[in-house]
Formats: structure tokens, sequence, C-alpha cells
């Protein structure tokens, strides 16, 4: 069971989150025109087996978009933040 | 609010609530109501304007903003911090502070968004109130770890709720329930609620107690 | 030593002390035609092609551990043929057309039992998504029925058709060749088999670089040394990722982890492969008794062959959901195993942009029962350093191209199908 | 036989006044309080309670606790029945009824030991070598027989009939395990202000000490200390709660068994209760469970482990054998032996090792037990029960008559819920067992779990442990250690006694290996733990192998010549002990599988005969039963009621979405397709949404409500993946824009009017609100107040293709708003209309839905590819990827039957005229409906190169049905392709 501490709301149950993938891919620019680039961002992974940024939704709590550092063999979550930035720091639940 | 409104106003529980005592011994442990008769808007500010919704706020009410997941009540006119730039605005229906707040705030800061026709809300009292939440909940509402004025939007089998502590020592709880889902979310509450026994009060206003 | 009744018999009049290897415990030779990397049902299969129908049979299976470790030894042992999309239906087919003879191909039992799958609809609009699928299978030659509700309960009295069902029963989909096998079987059978043919199966042997020259592959860097390799075919799903990068290759892959669950041994009581049409969730019966079932990845990136809470939560709602009876039926062990999610949902049989490496991989959900054609075809694809008419659609570049083959029309979100 | 025989005189932990009835094979047999299924039986004298699972030899009682491989059974009847039931486990209640299983006709006599017989035949694996023919599909034909051989116990097939709960917790340290080192540590970390959950999952908690007599100082210790756990409030003690997981992030699933040691749970109380344990700390004392011997026929009715035997008669005051013989390789059963003595039994010890300790020696100074050294079983006698013992030993051989046989092969600590994250088990040679590996953060282990088996030593460590948890300074226990007549194993295990003996020599009883059959795993090349596992089914059955997995995999590291830890072990999977999965389900079921979606005017469809059907969560009225007898009747009346006059569907379900901001043009213009910049306000426009990989996201109809405020509406499927991705975009790719996206999907209630007579009952619907074309056009948007003050939102937009608007209004009032429309409608005529109707009429006007919109398609292909702007829009680029640009895709064309009574269905695909109906086709049908209009069916289809074949004749075929139209392909739009009727009123 993955305990994510958002930053907003604190210590909160795997199951208030949604998986929204890999957060180290960067998005082109909307006018960036390379189809090539826009396919490594949609489709190629690292797919790395251990450290691993991901994005998460706290969908069914404050609905922040979040970038969790996890370990993809051990699960361990070595850090949170808000996707946006512009949050106060990880408060405790 | 004017008579009218009150007939065309239809609960989300409507058909599904019918008070009385549900308890196989005397003492059931738990009370129940529906709170009707609040509004409720939500403020939101623009990215880096949330210094300024809290001054728009501080003008209006003279409250400082709660903090991330708590409430402060503003005598009667409460601010829950529900989200990152975001506040919601609950007042007993009809509350003139609701439409200061809302008319005056200014567009370069932020938005209004009313909100008072998308939730049911009930309470949730009694000793065996905790009991019933942590059957779902996956939140430590111990009174160390969750005190009054704290508020939670988190899941309730499935279902995205705000969860508010409103009387750590005496174990009440209010539920704001999403509107589509209030029914069923209720059903199944009431049927959570069989194992401690409850007693389900008639509607009523945002001050009454469980 | 071949395998029978008549066998059984004089081994037993010995004691059983007459039973030879089911395959040699092989050294690494200096080197191979091919070499397949990973130890696998895909890769034993790919072997054993190679030497049956190709001739090729200089030929080494590498395993870092012990054969059939993977996901061919960890999964819910489905087969079925009843795909959609254009590519699929021809190729899972051929599959299961290779499961009809596997038991006499290989000369092991392999349990393939055609109990048939009932896919559940629980709406107007999944029936007629049922239909589509049915009248597809059909134009292929593929049997495939549509039963009402009073025929699904007819046949499977024990599911909810009471008022209190959340979502009800409208109908089902059915292939009858549909079944399960007994999936340790799998992967010892085309071992042996393949060992017949001369291929060496080199157990705890992990493949750690590899090899190249010109932009040729020359061969593998392993725990035990270097082996030299005209041909590098790789089939080590759930890890493809880790091994292809060594070889320079990226791949629109994830790993996830997808859980399976087996309650305690019961006398028969689910005939079918049954699933449920309003979440994902299939179960069958074991013929040792246990009800073998699985629903959802977890959802997140993971190479921990183990799953968490909530999927088995859910999982067990679900089965309630389905038939109310197995509430009180005990849950013996659950465990994970790491899947290729690929961004379509479906996997790939291809050449490499290296000369000389194939790639085999991104089975998602549907590796066990694809086992037969997808060695036969990434056989033929090394073979013949070209693909198959039937995984031609399974190439690495389809993603670039925009040739997705999306059973599920979720889009590129691996975790999604 | 008298009642209970085997029941001692005095002691026990159970209750000699509370006699209770329960019948076993229909025999009728009592018990007493507190005892389990298992001490009943044999306080009755009965140890033959089952037959092996594939040999369907006789099996007794072997164990105390939930390591039982034997005595399975089948509880109640009726919907609760259960099977496999391990009878050490069952605690007794009045009027249980018990039946014993796998056997046929009865326990005695049981046909299915022919199969026994014939075991030569039956290795392990022989089934990979045969049932292969005659035919390729043989077996089919052998496994029916092969199923209903298998499978232990059967079981119900009626719905449960009782409750099941889920629980959250939250503790600073969890303590698993009541052991002498589980209440030590539970004590320590409560006692430094911890809050503690200490699980049990005994209905008695004390472990090992429950071995003791009552009146000892161990007892005294035992209750003392559980006494002052129970003065302590901020620990809690849950008994009859089995730890079964430990999960990531210091998550612990447990399951409480409530209320099943009872007939029937009391009202409203769950049977189980499955708890959700989150951990600061989890500290493991769950012990060591104690190895079998491995020798000829060691399965035999009778043979029981050294330690069951201690408890029996200590904590049930039942003495299972008055002749026994102890057969032990270590000195942890000799206390069995003196307290076997002790109890009236005659009693021989048989030590495997050359002299007997001095420690044990002294166990049994002074009590009448013969000691024999360097002892080896070399034959069991009697099959359903053992007669007697043939044994070797310094002094030459002997046959002992005996009853009981009690069985010490060492100690394997508990390591199951240590190794769920992963963690490898490592072995320790001085215990010659396997301890929990290094341990992560926030989990410790104590007591005999790391091979602290002597009490004192359990104690302290769980002290020690116990403070570690809660973090405070370690000290030494406030409290002495009880002096118990308990023994640890001794100095260093004995080197093993191999396996030899005449008959089969059984390592796993529950599934029948033999240790000739890991033999065989070994000769066929099968060498691997896991190999030896799966080949053989060695440790696979219910009891997870606990008795079984350390002497077969010394067994086969014999064989491969090298140490247990080279030869490896394999990993422990969840749950620790069977679960059940009602108890995993909770309410979560029938009804509540999952929560319903309901509009505000739900109640009104249900009270007007309104059929639902389920739309992903929501309910949504389908057709009204007052407008034909089933759907195909109704739908066809319903939809010419909207063409002719007027009718109303309720659309609350559609996603709807508050978009405000000075930047929010921008942010729309972004994620649409179409241009957002110059809408003006009071506006309306339909724009459709992309992935990034280019295909179809969504598509609905937003409006420009103010300045900076607009109103998004979404697809019912698509309204949660829609409103999570706008805020990734504003989140993640573009923090810079001003908006802010709210949804307000649960505040509107939403009707759709539609008809040539709509807007005379909008107008007498909503007095003071202009309704007026010059201020309400097509697609124009306004927020009204009514005279009265009900406040409405109105769109005039069409999905039917008739004149029709939208009317929004607060959700609280939206059974008020149907209703006020409903009777204002009335002169005109106006009926509701279902779903069902909804989508005839969008078929009849060709706009994609959900069957088009299926994440496959591209604008294209919907020929919707001309609102494209040149403009960046997300998806843009790879959309234009070439396999999303071939002219060959399939693309939206409608299709009518050339004979008018041909039927046209969802789910048919396309083939081209004259051609065999094989393969893909050129197309399939997605949408099809009676157009009472035309007179015909009509449907749509995605068909290859679509447009271009207007006019083309082609075969729709659903061969399922074994039909075949032949059909023309026409444009989409069947009705008005002109676009008038939104104009048109009557």
């Amino acid at each position: 069971m993955l305990r994510i501490r958002c930053p907003f709301c604190g210590d909160r149950d795997h199951a208030e989150f949604s998986y929204g993938g890999d957060a180290s891919v960067e998005r082109p620019p909307l006018d960036h025109d390379s189809r090539e680039d826009w396919y490594r961002y949609v489709f190629v992974r690292a797919n790395p087996k251990g450290r691993h940024r991901e994005y998460w939704q706290h969908v069914h709590g404050c609905r922040s978009w979040l970038v969790v550092e996890r370990d993809t063999g051990s699960h361990a979550i070595l850090g949170v933040e808000s996707a946006a930035g512009s949050l106060e720091p990880a408060r405790d639940g | 609010m004017p008579r009218s409104e009150r007939e065309w106003l239809q609960s989300a529980l409507a058909g599904r609530y019918e008070p009385g005592v549900r308890a196989t011994d005397a003492a059931p442990g738990l009370s129940l109501r529906e709170i009707v008769d609040w509004d409720l808007v939500q403020l939101a500010a623009w990215r880096g304007r949330d210094d300024e919704l809290a001054g728009h706020i501080g003008s209006v009410l003279g409250t400082a903003r709660p903090a991330p997941c708590t409430g402060v009540d503003a005598d009667g006119l409460e601010l829950l911090a529900v989200a990152p730039l975001r506040l919601w605005c609950v007042a007993p229906a009809g509350d003139p502070r609701l439409a200061r707040l809302a008319d005056s705030l200014d567009a370069a800061v932020g938005c209004v968004t009313p909100l008072g026709h998308s939730h049911a809300r009930v309470r949730i009292g009694g000793p065996a109130a905790r009991a019933l939440l942590a059957q779902e909940i996956a939140i430590d509402l111990d009174p160390a770890a969750c005190a009054s004025g704290r508020i939670a939007r988190t899941a309730l089998h499935h279902v995205p709720v705000l969860l508010q502590c409103r009387d750590a020592a005496a174990g009440v709880f209010d539920l704001y329930l999403p509107r589509s889902f209030a029914a069923s979310s209720w059903e199944y509450l009431l049927d959570l609620a069989e194992a401690h026994g409850y007693k389900l009060h008639p509607r009523a206003g945002p001050d009454s107690m469980a | 030593m071949k395998y029978s009744a008549w066998q059984l018999f004089r081994q037993a009049l010995g004691g059983h002390r007459g039973w030879t290897e089911a395959w040699r415990k092989a050294e690494p030779k200096a080197g191979y035609d091919v070499i397949i990397v990973g130890g696998g049902g895909h890769g034993l299969a790919t072997a054993y092609y190679l030497a049956r129908n190709h001739g090729i049979t200089n030929v080494a299976v590498l395993e870092r551990g012990w054969i059939g470790g993977g996901n061919v030894g960890r999964n819910t042992t489905i087969v079925r043929s009843n795909y959609m999309i254009g590519g699929n239906t021809p190729f899972y087919e051929w599959s299961m057309k290779l499961w009809e003879g596997l038991s006499h191909e290989l000369n092991f039992n392999v349990m393939f039992s055609q109990r048939g799958q009932v896919i559940l609809g629980h709406s107007a609009d999944q029936m007629q998504a049922h239909l589509r699928r049915a009248n597809t299978m059909r134009a292929h030659g593929i049997e495939a029925e549509i039963l009402d509700r009073r025929a699904v309960q007819r046949e499977l009295p024990y599911l909810d058709y009471s008022q209190r069902a959340r979502f009800p029963i409208h109908g089902a989909i059915v292939q009858r060749r549909a079944g399960t096998a007994r999936h340790d079987a799998v992967a010892w059978g085309y071992a042996r088999a393949a060992d017949r043919l001369g291929v060496d199966i080199i157990e705890n042997c992990e493949v750690q670089d590899f090899a190249f020259e010109g932009g040729r592959i020359t061969g593998v860097e392993t725990s035990r040394g270097t082996i030299r390799a005209d041909r590098v075919g790789l089939a080590v799903a759930g890890h493809s990722s880790q091994v292809a990068q060594r070889a320079g290759i990226e791949l629109p892959i994830e790993s996830h982890v997808l859980q399976a669950f087996v309650t305690e041994p019961i006398k028969p009581l689910v005939d079918h492969v049954v699933a449920f049409g309003a979440e994902h969730f299939y179960i069958s019966q074991s013929d040792k008794g246990g009800l073998v079932f699985g629903g959802d990845l977890d959802g997140y990136n993971s190479y921990a062959q183990r799953g968490n809470l909530p999927i088995v939560e859910r999982v067990a709602e679900i089965a309630l959901a389905l038939a109310p009876c197995f509430s009180r039926l005990r849950l013996l062990r659950h465990w994970g195993g790491v899947m290729d999610m690929t961004m379509d949902g479906s996997p790939i049989i291809d050449r490499t942009p290296v000369e000389g490496l194939y790639f085999n991989g991104g089975w998602c959900y549907g590796g066990f029962k694809a086992t037969p054609a997808s060695g036969w075809t990434f056989a033929h694809t090394i073979a013949n350093e070209a693909p198959h008419a039937l995984n031609a659609c399974y190439a690495l570049d389809r993603f670039r191209q925009g040739h997705q083959i999306d059973e599920a029309g979720t889009g590129p979100v691996p975790n999604h199908h | 036989m008298g009642e209970q025989p085997a029941r001692l005189a005095d002691g026990g932990r159970i209750d000699r006044d509370d006699r209770r009835r329960f019948t076993f094979d229909g025999r009728a047999v009592s018990g007493l309080g507190g005892d389990t299924l298992a001490s009943a039986l044999l306080a009755n004298g009965i140890h033959l309670v089952g037959r092996s699972f594939k040999l369907h030899r006789p099996r007794g009682i072997c164990s105390a606790g939930v390591e039982e491989p034997n005595a399975l059974l089948t509880l109640r009847g009726g919907a609760r029945r259960e099977p496999n039931v391990q009878a050490t486990v069952a605690e007794l209640w009045d009027g249980l009824a018990v039946t014993s299983q796998n056997r046929w006709p009865s326990l005695a006599l049981d046909a299915g030991a022919i199969g026994g017989m014939l075991s030569r035949l039956l290795p392990a694996g022989f089934y990979y070598k045969t049932f292969m023919g005659p035919t390729r599909r043989a077996w089919m034909l052998y496994e029916p027989a092969i199923r209903r051989a298998a499978g232990l116990g059967r079981a119900t097939r009626e719905p449960d009939p009782d409750r099941y709960e889920r629980r959250q917790a939250f503790c600073d340290v969890l303590v698993v395990g009541s052991g002498p080192a589980g209440i030590a540590a539970a004590l320590a970390a409560g006692g430094a202000g911890a809050r503690v959950i200490l699980v049990e999952q005994a209905a008695r908690c004390g472990g090992q000490l429950l071995a003791e007599p009552v009146a000892s100082e161990a007892e005294s210790w035992r209750s003392a200390r559980l006494a002052e756990l129970a003065g302590l409030d901020n620990v809690q003690m849950l008994t009859r709660t089995t730890a079964f997981g430990l999960y990531d992030g210091n998550v612990v699933g447990a399951v409480e068994r409530a209320w099943d040691h009872v007939a029937e749970p009391p009202p409203g109380q769950p049977r189980e209760r499955a708890w959700t344990l989150h951990c600061g700390h989890v500290l493991l004392a769950t012990g060591a469970t104690e190895r079998p011997l491995l020798f000829g026929d060691n399965d035999r009715p009778g043979i029981m482990l050294a330690s069951a035997v201690r408890r029996y008669l200590h904590d049930f005051a039942v003495l299972p054998g008055r002749r026994a013989v102890v057969v032990t390789d270590n000195d942890s059963a000799y206390p069995t032996a003196r307290d076997l003595a002790r109890a009236g039994a005659a009693v021989t010890l048989v030590d495997t090792r050359p002299r007997a300790p001095a420690a044990a020696g002294e166990a049994l100074a002074g009590e009448r037990v013969k000691l024999l050294c360097d002892g080896r079983v070399e034959r069991v006698e009697g099959r359903r029960r053992v007669r007697a013992l043939a044994v070797t030993h310094a002094d030459g051989r002997t046959r002992l008559d005996c009853d009981l046989v009690c069985v010490a092969g060492g100690w394997s600590p508990n390591v199951h819920l240590a190794s769920h994250l992963g963690g490898r088990p490592e072995y320790r040679a001085t215990l010659d067992a396997f301890v929990p590996g290094a341990l992560p953060a926030g989990q410790s282990a104590a007591g005999a779990l790391v091979g602290e088996y002597a009490t004192a030593a359990a104690i302290d460590s769980g002290w020690r442990a116990g403070l570690a948890a809660a973090g405070a300074p370690v000290t030494d226990p406030p409290f002495a250690a009880p002096a118990t007549g308990a023994l640890p194993p001794g100095p260093g295990p004995a080197p093993r006694p191999q396996p030899g003996g005449r008959g089969k020599v059984f390592v796993d009883l529950q599934n029948d290996v033999t240790a000739a059959d890991v033999a065989l795993a070994w000769r066929e090349g099968y060498r691997s733990v896991e190999h030896l596992k799966r080949y053989t089914t060695l440790g696979m059955g219910t009891d997870q192998g606990r008795t079984s997995n350390i002497n077969g995999l010394a067994l086969m590291a014999s064989l491969r010549g090298e140490d247990i830890p080279t030869t490896g072990t394999t990993t422990f999977r969840p749950p620790f002990t069977p679960v059940a999965l009602g108890a995993l389900a909770g309410r979560r079921v029938g009804r509540q599988f999952r929560p319903e979606r309901r509009t505000p005017m739900h109640d009104w469809h249900a009270e007007q005969g309104a059929e639902f059907v389920r739309a992903g969560p929501w309910l949504r009225a389908w057709y009204y039963r007052d407008h034909g007898a089933d759907v195909d009747r109704a739908y066809v009346a319903e939809m010419r009621q909207v063409r002719e006059g007027v009718g109303m569907v309720d659309v609350s379900t559609l996603g709807k979405i508050d978009v405000q901001g000075p930047d929010a043009a921008e942010f729309l213009n972004r994620v649409y397709v179409n241009g957002w910049l110059k809408l003006p306000i009071g506006k309306a426009r339909y724009g459709v949404m992309l992935r990034d990989d280019g295909f179809v996201f969504d598509d609905g109809t937003t409006s420009r409500i103010g300045e900076q405020q607009y109103f998004m509406t979404t697809t019912t499927a698509e309204a949660g993946p829609v409103m999570s991705w706008l805020e990734f975009l504003l989140e993640t790719a573009w923090p810079e824009l001003r908006v802010q996206v709210t949804s307000v999907s649960d505040q509107w209630a939403g009707i759709a009017v539609a008809g040539p007579k709509s807007r005379r009952v909008l107008a007498a619907a909503l007095p003071g609100v202009d309704v007026g074309d010059d201020s309400l056009p097509p697609m124009g948007v306004r927020d009204a107040e009514c005279g009265d003050g009900l406040p409405v939102r109105l769109l005039r937009v069409s999905f039917s293709g008739e004149r029709a608007y939208e009317v929004y209004t607060p959700s609280g009032y939206g059974r008020h708003l149907w209703e006020r429309l409903l009777e204002a409608g009335r002169p005109f005529g106006l009926a509701p209309y279902g779903t069902e109707a909804l989508g005839g009429l969008r078929i009849e006007k060709g706009h994609p839905a959900g069957p088009e919109l299926d994440g496959r398609t591209t604008l294209d292909d919907l020929g919707l590819g001309r609102m494209a702007r040149d403009k960046p829009f997300v998806g843009d680029v790879l959309r234009r990827r070439p396999a999303l640009t071939a002219g060959d895709r399939r693309a939206l064309v409608g299709l009518q039957p050339l004979e008018a009574g041909e039927p046209l269905r969802a789910g048919a695909l396309v083939f081209p005229h004259g051609q065999p109906n094989e393969g893909h086709g050129i197309g399939h049908v997605t949408a099809a409906t009676w157009s009472p209009t035309l007179g015909h069916d009509i449907a749509l289809a995605l068909v290859e190169r679509g447009p271009g074949r207007h006019g083309e004749t082609v075969t729709v075929a659903s061969p399922v049905h074994g039909e075949a139209v032949t059909a023309r392909v026409v444009a989409p739009v069947f009705i008005d392709p002109d676009g008038e009727r939104i104009h048109a009123e009557v």
C-alpha cells in the first residue's frame, strides 16, 4: 500500500491518487513541430529499475498533480513535490 | 431563503431519509443528521495571487486565511482551505457575506464558483462516529492527529468527499457528499451504521448539534 | 525417453529409478548460430521452432535463474483467440491452433483444457461490442457464440442473477475452444522438446552485456563468460527495457506488476473461464481445485514481483459481484508478475536497429496464450531475418508511424491496457 | 465409549461447566468451552479425521495450530458451508456439525484408497507423462475425472448470509504474536507511551506459554502481564486476529474472526473484519513451528508433533494417548515425555542422538520414562491409528506398543511475514533453520522468530525490541522471567536423521509428497527449489508447507550434495493463513459493490416507470414503459414525439466544467482543435479535443458566459478524464496560464427540450424569460431568472437536429424544473424520452458519439477534419503521422438497406458486395436504429475510404445471426442535410 505525502493534504492513502506516468520525459512546447520529438515524448520510456520520477494526481483529495520520486524495485517513496511548484512545502497530515 | 425556493429545493437524500432509531439495543452508537439551509461558494486565486485573495477575505470578514486542510469559523461563515489557491466559503443560506465575498472579488486576483447545490451534507456524531468512518476512510481520526476544525478531502468507497472534524473531543464530523453520488453513499453509510446502531435526526440547519 | 502410459507402467516396476533428465544441464559452448536470451515460455518455444521449423539446432537458451521462472510460471493460464482488431485476430488464432496439438507435438501433457471462455456483458452497448467481436471471429472462421441472459444462467447457475446485482448480466460472448493450460508444463515441455532437437538450455547464466562488431551483434557477455553468436533474440518480457538498453535500444514499454490469486482447492465449481464485463476480472478453476483469478494491474511502474492490498481487495469485491457464493472461499496465495506494458497493449516481435539482434516482448497481459505463435513467428523472423506475415503488424516502429494496435482504445497509457 | 474419555480430571484452560455438543460425520459427541475442534475430537479419542489429497491415506490430527496439514474438515452446512477448515484452529461451539472430506462412502472405508494401492503408478508429475492419447483432445476426456478426484472439500453454491467489514487503524507499534516475546514487546512499547496494537491469531494469548500447566509460574506470569496490558488504554489487543500480509508503507493486512466462533453472528455484527493497519513500526514475534521427522509411514493417525501434544495436555487437559513413544532429535521434546508420564501415560523416549545431553536428562529425572538413544524408527504398525513402533537403538531393536507417537524434528521460525516484501530469509546453521534476513527500517523481530527459543531469552528480546520500536531508551525488563517446564532444542542440531524404515516417507502430508518424489524430481532435473516445488507440489498446500518446507529442502540439498543455503528457499506469499474473500470485500457487495450516480430527476424517472441503463457509474432513463411494451416500441414512439412535437430528456449526466480566467480563451484554443479566441459572450461552440497521440479524445459544447468565464460540457463517459487532463495541462505544461477549472457537473441539472414546439414550451414554463429567436438564436446562451426567481441557463443547441434547447438549473431545483416543463408542456403534448431515443435521433443526424469516439478514430475518420484550425493545439503534430493520414482509413458513413425491411445492427461487419464475407472486411457498423422518419433501419459505420464510397452497395453481415444485408453507402446525415429544422417551429 503506497502512502503518498501530498504537499497540501499530508500523508494519504494509495486509493486517493491516480497514476500519471513518467514525469522525466519533457513535454515539447505546444508549437514545437517535430514529429520525432513528440513521438519520443508520448511513446518512448526509459523504464528504469530504481529511482523513477512520476506523476500522480491527488484525484480524490485536493486534485493537485504531484511529482513523486519512487523506487520501482522497492516501491519506497523518496520524495514528493507539487507539479506546479508553487505550493508550500510538505507538511504533516 | 424565499418560500418558493424552499418548495423547489429537493434534497439529494429525499426518499431515503426516515428519522428514527435503528438499533438492536437501547443505546445507538451513532447520531446522524442531514444539514440543510446552507450555501457554498468557492473562491479561487490565479497562481501567485493567493495572498491577495487572503487579503480580500480579511477585508470582507476580518479573518485570516485558514491553513491548508483546516477551516476557520467567522461567526457562522466557515472558510475551508480545500486545495491550493482555493477556499470554500460555507454559510447559512442567505448570509449576505457570501454575496459580498463573491461580488467584490477583483477579477485580476481570482474567480468565484457557486457550488451550493453540488453537495449533500451529513453530520455524524455519537461514540461510534470514528469507528463508522474508519470502516472506509484511511485517515487517522484520533484527536491527537485530527483536531477540531481539521478538514480532509478524501475518498469514501470511490466517492470524493469532504470530511470536517467539528468537535474532536465529542467526535462530531460533517461529510460533504457529491450530489450525484449522495443517495448511493448515504445508503452505504446507513448500511455500515447498522453494526453500531444509529439514531437518524430530522433535517436541520448548520448550527444544529449532532 | 518417450512419455506414455506404458512408459509410466514400466518405470513403476523399476521404482521410477529409470527416468532421465527432462532436459540436459548443458554447459555453454564457445559459440552458437543463435542465442535466445530468456528461458521463459517464449524463449524456449522460439528455440524449439528454430530447430523444428528451420533446422537451426546450434542454439542456446540463456536463463538468468531457472527456466519458466518468469511470467509463464506466474500467470492465470488463460488461452483464447477472441481478438477483434486487425493483426491480432489471425495471430492469436494461429496460437490457438498450435495449442490444440501442443501436448502431442511436445510429448508432454500441458493439460490444455478447452473448457470455454465466457465474457459477460452488462449493458446493451456492451453486448453490441461483444457482437462485433463475435462477428469478427466468425468472419475469420473462429467459432464464437453470443448467449442471452437465460442461456448464461443455464450454463453458469452460480453467478448473481438476483435483484441485488449492481451490474446485471445481459448476456455473454463465448469461445468454446478457449480454456486453460498447465503453465509450468508449457515451459518444461518446450525445454524438453528443444533439448531433444539439440538445443542447449543453460540455466543460472545471466546475460550482462552484448558484443558488437561494426554495428552487428557478435555475441553476449554472461555470468559464465563470453559466448559468440551470429544472431541473438531477446525474449525477456518484464525486463525488456533493462536488457535492450544494454544494446542501446529504446522501447515504448513500461514495466508494471500484475497480481494473480488462488483460493484453497475445492471440488469442481467453476467449469469455464469466466470474465466479468463491468470491470477487469477473470477466473477459472485449476485441476487441483483452486480458483485462479486476476484483475487489473497495480497501476504504477514496478519491477517488484509482488502487489499491494488495494488490488487484492478490489479483486475480491469483483469476485463476489460475479458470484456471491465465493464469499466464504479463502484466498490461499497472491503473487505478482512483472509485465512489459506497451503503449497500445499489443506485443512487439521484430528485428531491431542492431543487425543480428531481434526483439520479442511487450506482451502486456497476453503473453501466455501467445506462447506457441510467438515462438513460431519469432523463430521465423530470426531464421529469415524478416518477419512472418503473422507478426508483421507487431513492428517496433509502428508507434512512430501511427500503426497502433489498440484493442482497448485507451491510447498511449500503458497501465490502461 | 464414555464421554470425552481422553479428558484429564483437572487442569486446562477449558470451562468444564460449559458442555458443548457437536456431531462428527453424524456421530454425536461433546466437548467443552475453550476447546478447539481438534482438542474436542482428541478428548473423545478420535484421531482418524480425514483422507489424504492424492493417495487417500487415513490421516489424523498432527498439530495444535495453523501448521496443521491433515485435519481439514467441513464446517456448518447450507449457505454457511465451509470446506478445508483446520480442526486445530476452529473453536468449538454448541451444535456445530462437522464432516470429514475427500472420502467415499465413509472415512473408515474409502473407495479412493484403491487409488492409494495404485500409488506406484502415481509418482510426482505422472500427469505430465500420460493422458495424451488416443486423440488430440484426449485430455478433455480425462480431466473431469481428475478434477473430481482432486479438490479437498465441497463449497456452497448459495450466497453468503453473513456480513463482513473493513476497518482502517493507525498505530505507532504493531506487535504480531502474543507469546512471551510479543507480550513483553507490547508492554515495553505501551509503557513507553506508544500507540500499540497487539494481534494474536488464537482465541487465547500466550503462544508457547499455553503449553505450560495452569498451576505454574509461567501461567501466573502470563495472566499478570496480560492484566497489565489490559490496563494500558494506549494498547489495543485483537485476539482471533491474523496478520495475513505485510505490504508497502508498513501496512499490515489482518483479519479478525470476530464472530466465527459461534453458529451465527449477532444481528448487524460481522462474521469477520478485515483490518488495514497503518503502522509506524511493525514488530514481529510470530514464534516458530515444530518440524516432524521423516520415516516410513510417518503419516499414520496418532503420530503428532511433540509440542502439540504438550499443548493438548496443559491447555485443553487432553491426553491424546496412554501408551506414547516420543521420537526426537533434540531436547525440546523431553518435557513432553515427562508431562505425558506425569499425566499417567506409559512413555518411551527415542532420541536419535548417541546420548541425551545433561539438560535433557535432568528433565526426566525421577520420571517413569524409558530412554532409548541413537534411535531410528524402522517400521510403523497400524493403518487408521498407530499401533506399534519398531525402533533400533544403541542397545538393539525393540517393538514398542503404542497409541501415540510424538515426533520432534527441531523448529522453524515463522519467517513468512518478514519475507512478504521480498526480504530473503537467511539460514542459520546453529539453528538448522531460516530466520528473517535484514529487515527494513520500521520493522523488527523478536523471540523464537529470531531463534530465542528459551522463554527468558524470548521475553528479554521482546522487551528490548518493544522499547526500541517505541523509540525509548533500552532498559532491563521490570519483571523476572518465569521458570517454565519447556526446554530449548539444545546445543546445536544433531545431524538430521536420514529418512528410513519401511513404507512411504511423507515430507508434505497434505499434498502426499514423499521422499521418493523429491528424489524423482532430482533425477529428472527439477532441482532448483522452485522446480522441486512446482513439479512435486511440495509446500503448495493450504498449510503453505509449514511442516514440510525445510525437510524437503534438506532432502534436495543432500541429493545435490550442497548445503541448504546454497540450495535456497522458496519465497513466502501472502496471506499467512487463508483469508475469506468475503472479509476482503467487506460491505462492498451486492448493490453496494460500486456507488451509483443518479441525476436530480432520478426518482421522477423511477416513479414514471422508466427503464434504466447503466452508463459507467450513472443510471440513466433508457426509455419509459408508458411509451411502449419494450425498448424497441418505446424509443420509436419517443423519437417520433421529438420530430413531430416536442420531447425532453435528462442530460444532467453530461460533464460540466467551469473554466475561468484572463487566459481562459487561450487555454480553450490550445485544448480544442478549433478556434476559440473570437467566441463572443453569449455564444456556444462545438469543440473537439485530441489526445497527445492525435486520436480524438472527447467532444462537447462550450459556452462563453462572461468576459473571462466559460461553461464547458463533455461527454458523460469522459467527464472525469477530461477534468484531470485539463488540470494536468494547467499544472504541468502551462502553469503560466491564469485559468481555474472546477467541475460543476453536480452543481447543475440539465434538460434538453427538443422538437418544433420546444420554444413554445419554454416560453410557457419560464415566465419572464425571453426565449425569442432574436435573444436566443441557434448557438445562443443566456443566464436568466424566471419571474418567480427560478435561475436557469439556456443553450440553444441541438443533438437531434430539431429546434432544441438545453436548460440548466442548480441541481437542487432540477426535479422542480423538470416537472414545471412537463406541466407547461402538456398542452403541446410534451413527453420525456430516454437515451435510446436520444441515440436514435443523433444517428439520423449523423452526430458522432461514444461508439464512434472509440479511442481509435481521428478527426478525418469522423468527418470533422475541417474543424481543425491552423494553430498549435494538443495532438496536432502526431495526428499527422503517416498511418493517421493514410487514405484507406475507416471513416464515418451512413448505411441504408436496399430492401426497406432488412435489419442493420451495431456490431455487424461491412464487406465489399459480391465478395466472400471473410476477414475484417472493409468496415463495421458502430450504431444502428429504426428511423421512424424514413421507415427503415439506418446505420452509422466506419468504412475504409468511406466518403469515397457514397452510392456504393456493400454487404452488411452479422454471421452470428446468419444475416447478410445488401446496403447502400450514403452520407452520414439521413434527415435534413441542410440543417433547416433547427429553425422549424409549429
